[in-house]
């Protein structure tokens, strides 16, 4: 019963991708949309079901299929565990990717691919159900490799745009930089341990199993590099921003909510080996804090809506990391859960605000929609307050809780974090004043067509902001449900904070730090209402962060450029040196072989002379031998 | 014995035939006689019998190679009046001159004297010099027999000698004499082995041997055709198996240095005749070169010549029938045509996919690839080479093998790939039924080496 | 016989031939004509019947003097055949000279 | 029944498929490739039963050689690949029309029956001679039905052929030299011959120099992507899904048991050149304007980790090997399949010519994604369980050949999925794109229901080689 239904849960978005990509044509675009928004329903609704039985009765649900791969000294099964994280995984997942189905029926409707797009959107659903399923750290694997396939897939929907087949094939390949990492990883758990299941490592780990902690430590590196991939850190992050050239739903549930946390997931699903290893701790806590400041500062002066969020995403990411390396799991996962309701929220927004602007992206032609789109406007005024951590939204709380933890570990750490969290207030509302405020910037065609969108779009828009707004709840200073809940799963008990008057003073120094950001968004844009300024007109650290520090420039030049020069190179020099080294043999031969000729020069006496000279020296050799 | 009796009268038959104008029977009549002739040969087979006080002797090895023999001057013969057909006068001539020239062969490989072995090599010389000149109108021919004859007879002049010398030492052209002084007593006179020593010479020289072998690519190119077959064929195995026996019986004593000899003379024969091979534009003068490489690749049977004769008689065979498979293609294609450059066989695969196949089969054959017969020869030889532990005279032969690929699948490649000059011809029965013979015997040797390897035994 | 033959001694026949058998290779080495060049072949050849006939008194045997037969017999037919040929090319040449025999090389 | 019945099927039907004539031939062939993959399935079910499917017969006394064909694991899962991609390859060959039809099939099910023997024979000898007549056919495909200029093409057809030959004689001195110290050319009696070290460097070496050349393994494989791209693709089929395997599997069943100790002494010189291959391989793909060249490049990547696994002389590594040669075999031939469609229709295998087709034939755009995506080894796809197999057994050698081997997971996502936008992607093409027919897509149906189908349940193969590679194993561990 329970492997029925957990393979149900599995496979309903599979039948959708299947039907969709098979039949999805002929049944038309609502219901092709229907069906793929159903299966996904489906998926949510059993998630609930074991939510529930899990929750009351605390014993995770284990499902082996059957053996998938054999090593010599291990053996990996195709085999599921849905335990407390992974089903608290798999409910945002389902349920917000229900919403973003939802929404995308109406969204994608103008499209004629519409029923691949659902097609890939179900097939992401479903890698991510494996992924988060898994039983062990390859079947983790094969969902990880399959929503990056997903996110490719998607990234690439119009793949009439050559840039977004680079972008597309961008994210991929770096996605499988970390990949390496992480199988490299997978290799030296499965040396360590002869096993990958998460079940005996950590068994073994609890037992005290006699474990090299050199590897180990290495091992948890190079799991934290393929975190990193997935996740869009230092540094291999630069494909995140470029991913927005998907459709926006796509950005909003794979590049915002649920995909790039894979990483987090990841580490809180090792969280017994990450303890073992607190140098590794410290690496990802650091490039967390970095990846969350500098992101944010990118942030500041983008003007491309999408781009604003996708590096706020990174930056959030990198808020999640450093409470991860903090040791704090379970306040890392709080903030996946609060940034993917607000995040997906914004996303979602911004998207229902390309949408009634026929495609446009630019901010510096945007403005003045608060008017004209009121659901849009108030959903994403809500998460962006939640965003910019203000009580009582629900980011507050699970930001707040990193900079407590932050500020207790390590004072540094904190102040980066902080102007972070400064940062983001800052070019939240910047983005919000610059697409909402003031009057409209756009063409006169443009504003003719302005209008709200249709209510398969404000449905999701408003549920999110909602759960945005009391997503908090879950986790409240003092008394978390959710620290509770994931005790089973994690291998220390969850950092506590006394609500002390060090937490209030924290709190507030949050509260201002995000007004003092809001504060000067609004000074700029609503009061001095400033446009941002052409690209060429940018200049000095302005122009810096605009061109985003140059990293993929830089990449271009350091790693690209020489790959494809090397590449020319070799196919231009070695294999032509190679090649006439062989042919040179040939050459050489048949040189002689020319030569040869000479020697033959068809007179008798010379062949007689030879004759006579191979005749004398023989028989002078026989008597020289002798 | 009597096989050589029969064969000689059967060429003079042919001479006789003509006077009665017995023209078209003589084709048949000899082949038939021949057929005979085989079956007498082989009714001696397993028998050590000598004749005329030990003039002649037969046994395993004589009845192994005059059957090969035979069988070849069978295909030469049936060869004969298709390219004949314009000057069908001569044609008795041309079968009796071959027979003589096999009588010649068998002479000398069944010989138990010297003065025997004499006779042999020079009715077999003499005829192959009258072959070889044999249009008289044609420079070219001209060229030929007179480079041949003259070095020819120079050679023979050195092998008797060679004689004269072995004469004096021992006092008997018996080879059973020869051989029994030498058991009974090591110190023999010096030039004794001066006299070896020019009998090799000369025999080298038959065999197209470095540095012996200048004459071979000028006469075969020179010669007509089907003379160069016999000679690449028949004449060079003849002379090969008759320096084995001459070397097995009489040469005893062999010093260190003689065998440095014949490898070094091994090694120039097979690395000048693959090397000069690669640029020839005449596939006559191609397969004289090759003839030359495999000359040097038979000398290896030398090292260790008491388990070598099998060996040695299956690489002759599977050489001479790849060498008349691939002559009567180059015979077929060059009719009528002023040379035999390998232009000529441009597009032969499409025109004509039999004969192309055949040509192929034989020349994959003389490069050693399996599963024709060239290849188990070259296998077992190194094998046998490699287990007297001459293993860089392998490694050598090896790196040959490999050089030889070059010329071979030239002439491959202009058959399959470039557009054919000629108007497509019908093949003639004779060279169809000869080349697919003797491919078919190549592949059955191939397939069942144990037959053919185990022929020879003592 | 015996007698002459114990009192020359045997190696200077051996001796006598060699150097006759030398200049028949000098000469053929060195002429150019195709009929001293035969002629210098039976040179060598009547230097080697010598040595047979000193060979076979040497030794008190009689098949040497058989075997001189023999090669006499077959240098004759030898000749026969190289004159042959050396019509035909006279025919087409006009000259015997061998050095104009170059048109087969490479 | 035993293993010679599926070599006289694929002989028989080579000389069948020659004899029907041009009209019929690829029919006959295709009807005997299946007879005979019926065949191998019979008889790897009769092995299964634990019956014996070996052949043993009397051939040349001295030097004593046997006809023995030896069914075990091993060889027969090699010998289900050979005769499973045969008729997948004809197939392949059907919509186009060839000149000389006859020839042409009759030399692939030629090939067939040479490769199947390679796989087959227990005897050095024999293996030997099936090895060098594989490479007959293949020659005069390539020359004949080759694509290109006629002199070039001639030119590495020629090369191609001297220089894999020239590496396999020294095989065969090897297995002569074999033979005068064991008296014997059976592979369990030269498993068993006591080598002193020296005399195994020198044997080594020689089989190294044969299957190196024909993996290949650089700096020997400059014959490679001239063939490839020149051949008709029938042909680069047959070289890339099978022959290269006879290589690998030749290096698992004669080199590592009967010459152990250098492979152990030299093991990182060995993984170091194979991995060298693999990045050479890769980078080079990155910057090919010729389809067929590329995927070439990618070939000799794939097959450098595979030999490279093999190396590491583990289970892992041989079972890794093993598993990746069967995907590798199914997914080049679709990839090559895909170039041949593109070629159909465009006439060329320029990328700079393609582009934008993927708006016209969904379908096969779908097809050719799926085989990149197990090309690169996504996960739950068969190539990965191999990737992962090899690359696991590297990371127990030493961490850092795996690091290293492994970048061809980010190269070869790379250049393939380069290649793909260059090819698919994009603004519609000028030229018009048919999209795929029936009989094209099923063959690409096959191919990725195999490779899906293993990816999830590889058991079955693990289970049937696995005590087989432990076998082999034993044999190369007998010194320690």
């Amino acid at each position: 019963m329970e492997t029925n239904l957990a393979l149900l849960l599995l496979l309903a978005p599979f039948a959708g991708f299947l039907l969709n990509i098979f039949f999805g044509k002929k049944l038309g675009k609502t219901v092709s949309g229907t069906l793929g928004t159903l299966t996904v329903a489906v998926s949510f609704a059993v998630t609930l079901f074991f939510f529930l039985q899990v929750n009351s009765t605390k014993v995770p649900v284990m499902v082996d299929l059957f053996e998938w791969l054999t090593m010599a000294n291990f053996k990996v099964n195709f085999g599921f565990q849905l335990d407390q994280l992974s089903l608290l995984w798999l409910m945002f997942v389902t349920g917000i990717g229900t919403l973003i189905h939802v929404y995308s029926i109406s969204y994608m409707h103008d499209d004629e691919n519409m029923h691949k797009f659902f097609a890939y959107l179900n097939l992401f659903v479903f890698f991510m159900i494996i992924l988060v399923m898994g039983s062990n750290l390859l079947i983790m694997f094969i969902g990880w490799e399959g929503v990056g396939l997903c996110s490719y897939l998607l990234i690439g929907f119009w793949y009439k745009n050559q840039d977004y087949n680079d972008a597309a094939k961008k994210a991929f390949i770096m996605n499988r930089i970390g990949d390496l990492g992480f199988l490299i990883g997978i290799f030296i758990i499965g040396y360590l341990f002869h096993s990958v299941d998460y079940n005996t490592i950590s068994t073994a780990i609890a037992t005290g199993a006699e474990v090299d902690m050199g590897w180990l430590s290495i091992a948890a590196l190079c799991l934290f590099i393929g975190a990193c991939g997935k996740s869009a850190q230092i540094p291999l992050y630069t494909w995140l921003p470029d991913a927005m050239a998907g459709p926006t739903p796509v950005s909003a549930l794979i590049h915002a909510a649920t995909m790039v946390t894979a990483g987090i997931f990841m580490i809180t699903r090792m969280n017994f080996l990450f303890n073992l290893a607190p140098d590794v701790q410290n690496i990802i806590a650091i490039v967390g804090a970095i990846t969350s400041l500098v992101a944010a500062a990118i942030g500041l002066v983008q003007n491309d809506i999408k781009k604003v969020l996708a590096y706020s995403t990174v930056s959030q990411l990198g808020l999640m990391f450093l409470a991860l390396g903090l040791g704090a799991y379970e306040i890392a996962v709080f903030h996946v859960i609060t940034h993917a309701f607000f995040k997906a929220c914004l996303f979602l927004g911004s998207g229902s605000v390309i949408h009634a602007l026929h495609g446009e992206q630019d901010m510096r032609n945007m403005g003045g929609l608060k008017k004209v789109m009121k659901i849009t406007f108030i959903t994403f005024l809500i998460s962006t307050l939640a965003i910019s951590g203000l009580p009582p939204f629900s980011g507050f709380f699970s930001k707040d809780e990193i900079l407590m933890t932050a500020f207790h570990h390590n004072k540094a750490l904190w102040i980066i974090a902080s102007l972070a969290s400064i940062m983001t207030a800052f070019y939240m509302f910047r983005l919000l004043y610059l697409t909402f405020y003031k009057s409209f910037r756009g063409t006169e065609e443009q504003k003719h067509h302005l209008h709200e969108s249709p209510s398969l779009i404000t449905f999701p828009l408003i549920i999110l902001a909602a759960l945005a707004l009391v997503g908090g709840l879950i986790s409240l200073p003092g008394s978390s449900w959710l620290n509770h809940y994931l005790a089973p799963v994690l291998a220390k008990p969850a950092v506590h904070h006394e609500l002390d008057g060090t937490a209030y003073m924290l709190m507030g120094l949050a509260v201002v730090g995000a007004l003092i950001g809001i504060g000067i968004a609004y000074t700029k844009y609503i009061k001095q209402a400033l446009v941002p300024a052409q690209e060429s007109e940018i200049t000095g650290f302005a122009k810096v962060l605009y061109n985003k520090f140059y990293v993929d420039e830089i990449y271009t030049a350091i790693i690209v450029k020489p790959l494809y020069a090397l590449a020319a190179f070799f196919r231009d020099v070695t294999e032509a040196l190679f090649s006439s080294v062989i042919f040179g043999l040939g050459k050489a031969v048949n040189m002689l072989s020319n030569e040869g000729k000479t020697i033959q020069n068809g007179s008798i006496g010379f062949y007689l002379f030879a004759f006579v000279l191979g005749l004398c020296s023989i028989i002078v050799y026989i008597f020289l031998a002798k | 014995m009597y096989t050589l009796v029969a064969i000689a009268g059967l060429g003079i038959l042919c001479l006789i035939a003509e006077i009665f104008n017995l023209r078209k029977a003589i084709v048949p009549i000899t082949i038939l006689g021949l057929l005979g002739s085989l079956v007498l040969n082989v009714a001696d087979y397993g028998k050590t019998l000598s004749y005329f006080n030990n003039m002649i002797i037969t046994d395993t090895f004589s009845v192994a190679f005059t059957s090969l023999f035979i069988i070849l001057a069978i295909f030469l013969i049936a060869l004969t009046p298709v390219v004949h057909k314009e000057h069908k006068a001569k044609i008795s001539d041309f079968v009796a001159i071959k027979l003589f020239l096999l009588t010649g062969a068998i002479a000398m490989v069944t010989f138990g004297n010297l003065a025997m072995f004499f006779l042999g090599i020079e009715i077999l010389s003499i005829s192959l010099y009258v072959l070889a000149a044999s249009e008289p109108k044609n420079l070219k021919s001209n060229e030929a027999g007179m480079k041949y004859f003259l070095m020819g007879a120079f050679a023979s002049g050195i092998i008797l000698f060679g004689i004269a010398l072995i004469y004096g030492a021992i006092g008997s052209f018996d080879t059973g004499v020869i051989y029994g002084a030498l058991l009974e007593n090591n110190n023999v006179p010096g030039w004794f082995f001066i006299g070896i020593v020019m009998l090799t010479i000369g025999l080298l020289f038959k065999i197209a041997a470095v540095p012996f072998h200048f004459w071979a690519p000028d006469v075969y190119e020179g010669s007509p055709t089907l003379t160069t077959a016999t000679m690449s064929t028949l004449t060079k195995v003849a002379a090969m198996a008759s320096f084995f026996k001459l070397m097995t019986t009489l040469n005893r004593t062999v010093p260190g240095s003689y065998i440095t000899i014949i490898s070094i003379v091994a090694i120039l024969s097979m690395t000048v005749g693959n090397i000069m091979a690669l640029r020839q534009n005449s596939v006559k003068r191609m397969l004289a070169y090759s003839g030359i490489s495999h000359a040097g690749f038979m000398l290896m049977v030398f090292f260790s010549p008491t388990f070598t004769a099998g060996t040695l008689f299956y690489y002759a065979a599977a050489y001479t029938l790849a060498g008349i498979a691939s002559f009567a293609v180059v015979l077929f294609v060059c009719t009528n045509k002023e040379n035999e450059d390998v232009y000529n066989f441009n597009g032969l695969g499409k025109t004509n996919p039999l004969m192309a196949g055949i040509l192929t089969c034989s020349l994959l054959s003389m490069a050693g690839i399996p599963i024709f017969s060239g290849f188990f020869a070259k296998f077992f030889l190194f094998h046998q080479v490699f287990s007297s532990g001459h293993v860089a005279i392998v490694i050598v032969a090896i790196i040959n093998s490999i050089i030889s690929l070059g010329y071979y699948f030239k002439l491959i490649i202009a058959m399959y790939t470039k557009e054919s000059t000629a108007e497509k011809q019908t093949v003639p029965f004779t060279y169809g039924a000869v080349a697919l013979i003797a491919l078919v015997l190549n592949i059955a040797m191939g397939l069942y080496p144990s037959f053919a390897l185990e022929l020879i035994f003592r | 016989m015996e007698n002459i033959l114990q009192q020359i001694g045997i190696e200077n026949y051996i001796y006598l031939s060699t150097l006759l058998f030398c200049i028949g290779i000098f000469g053929v080495l060195y002429r150019r004509n195709a009929i001293v060049m035969f002629m210098s072949v039976e040179i060598m050849l009547n230097a080697v019947n010598l040595l047979l006939v000193a060979f076979s008194t040497y030794h008190q045997d009689a098949s040497g003097q058989v075997f001189v037969f023999f090669s006499m017999a077959v240098a004759a037919a030898e000749v026969a055949v190289g004159l042959a040929i050396l019509v035909a090319v006279y025919r087409n040449l006009n000259n015997i000279d061998i050095d104009n025999l170059k048109n087969l090389k490479g | 029944m035993d293993v010679s019945f599926v070599l006289i099927i694929l002989l028989f039907g080579a000389a069948a498929t020659f004899f029907v004539g041009d009209k019929w031939a690829s029919k006959a062939a295709l009807f005997f490739s299946t007879a005979a993959f019926a065949a191998a399935i019979y008889v790897t079910y009769l092995f299964n039963q634990g019956m014996g499917v070996d052949l043993t017969m009397n051939w040349i006394k001295a030097p004593r050689i046997l006809i023995n064909f030896q069914g075990d694991g091993l060889s027969l899962s090699m010998l289900l690949l050979t005769t499973a991609l045969t008729p997948i390859i004809i197939l392949a060959s059907f919509k186009n029309s060839i000149p000389k039809a006859r020839s042409f099939y009759a030399l692939i099910m030629f090939m067939a029956f040479a490769m199947a023997g390679t796989f087959l024979s227990a005897d050095g000898f024999v293996y030997y001679i099936f090895w060098e007549l594989s490479l007959i056919p293949i020659y005069f495909i390539a020359l004949i039905w080759g694509s290109g200029d006629a002199e070039s093409r001639r030119k590495s057809v020629i090369k191609f052929f001297i220089y894999t030959f020239a590496g396999s004689i020294f095989m065969l001195i090897a297995f002569i030299y074999l033979y005068q110290r064991t008296g014997s050319f059976l592979n369990i009696h030269l498993y068993r011959a006591f080598l002193t070290p020296q005399e195994q460097f020198w044997i080594f070496l020689a089989f190294f120099l044969a299957y190196a050349i024909k993996i290949p393994i650089i700096p020997f494989h400059t014959w490679q992507a001239n063939v490839y791209q020149k051949s008709p693709t029938a042909g680069t089929m047959l070289l890339s899904g099978i022959m290269l395997k006879m290589a690998i599997y030749s290096i698992i069943r004669w080199q590592l048991p009967i010459a152990p100790n250098p492979a152990a002494e030299y093991m990182y010189v060995l993984i170091g050149l194979c991995i060298a291959g693999v990045i050479y391989g890769s980078i080079l793909a990155l910057k090919q304007d010729d389809l067929k060249k590329l995927l070439a490049y990618s070939s000799l990547a794939h097959v450098g980790l595979i030999a490279a696994g093999a190396y590491t002389l583990t289970l892992d590594g041989l079972r890794g090997a093993f598993l990746q040669m069967i995907a590798h075999g199914f997914v080049v031939v679709g990839l090559f399949y895909a170039a041949e469609i593109i070629q159909r229709r465009y006439n060329t295998t320029e990328i700079s010519q393609m582009g934008g087709i993927r708006i016209q034939t969904p379908k096969f755009t779908s097809m050719f994604m799926i085989l990149v995506l197990a090309s690169v080894a996504l996960p739950s796809t068969f190539n990965f369980v191999g990737e992962f197999e090899l690359l696991y057994s590297m990371a127990q050698t030493n961490i850092w050949f795996a690091v290293i081997g492994g970048t061809t997971i980010i190269l070869g996502a790379f250049y393939m999925l380069r290649m793909f936008q260059q090819v698919m992607l994009g603004e519609q093409n000028a030229k018009l794109f048919a999209d795929i027919t029936f009989g094209e897509g099923f063959v690409f149906v096959i191919i990725i229901a195999v490779l899906l189908f293993f990816g999830l349940y590889p058991k079955p193969i693990v289970d049937f080689i696995t005590p087989d590679l432990q076998k082999i194993l034993l044999q190369i561990n007998r010194f320690n």
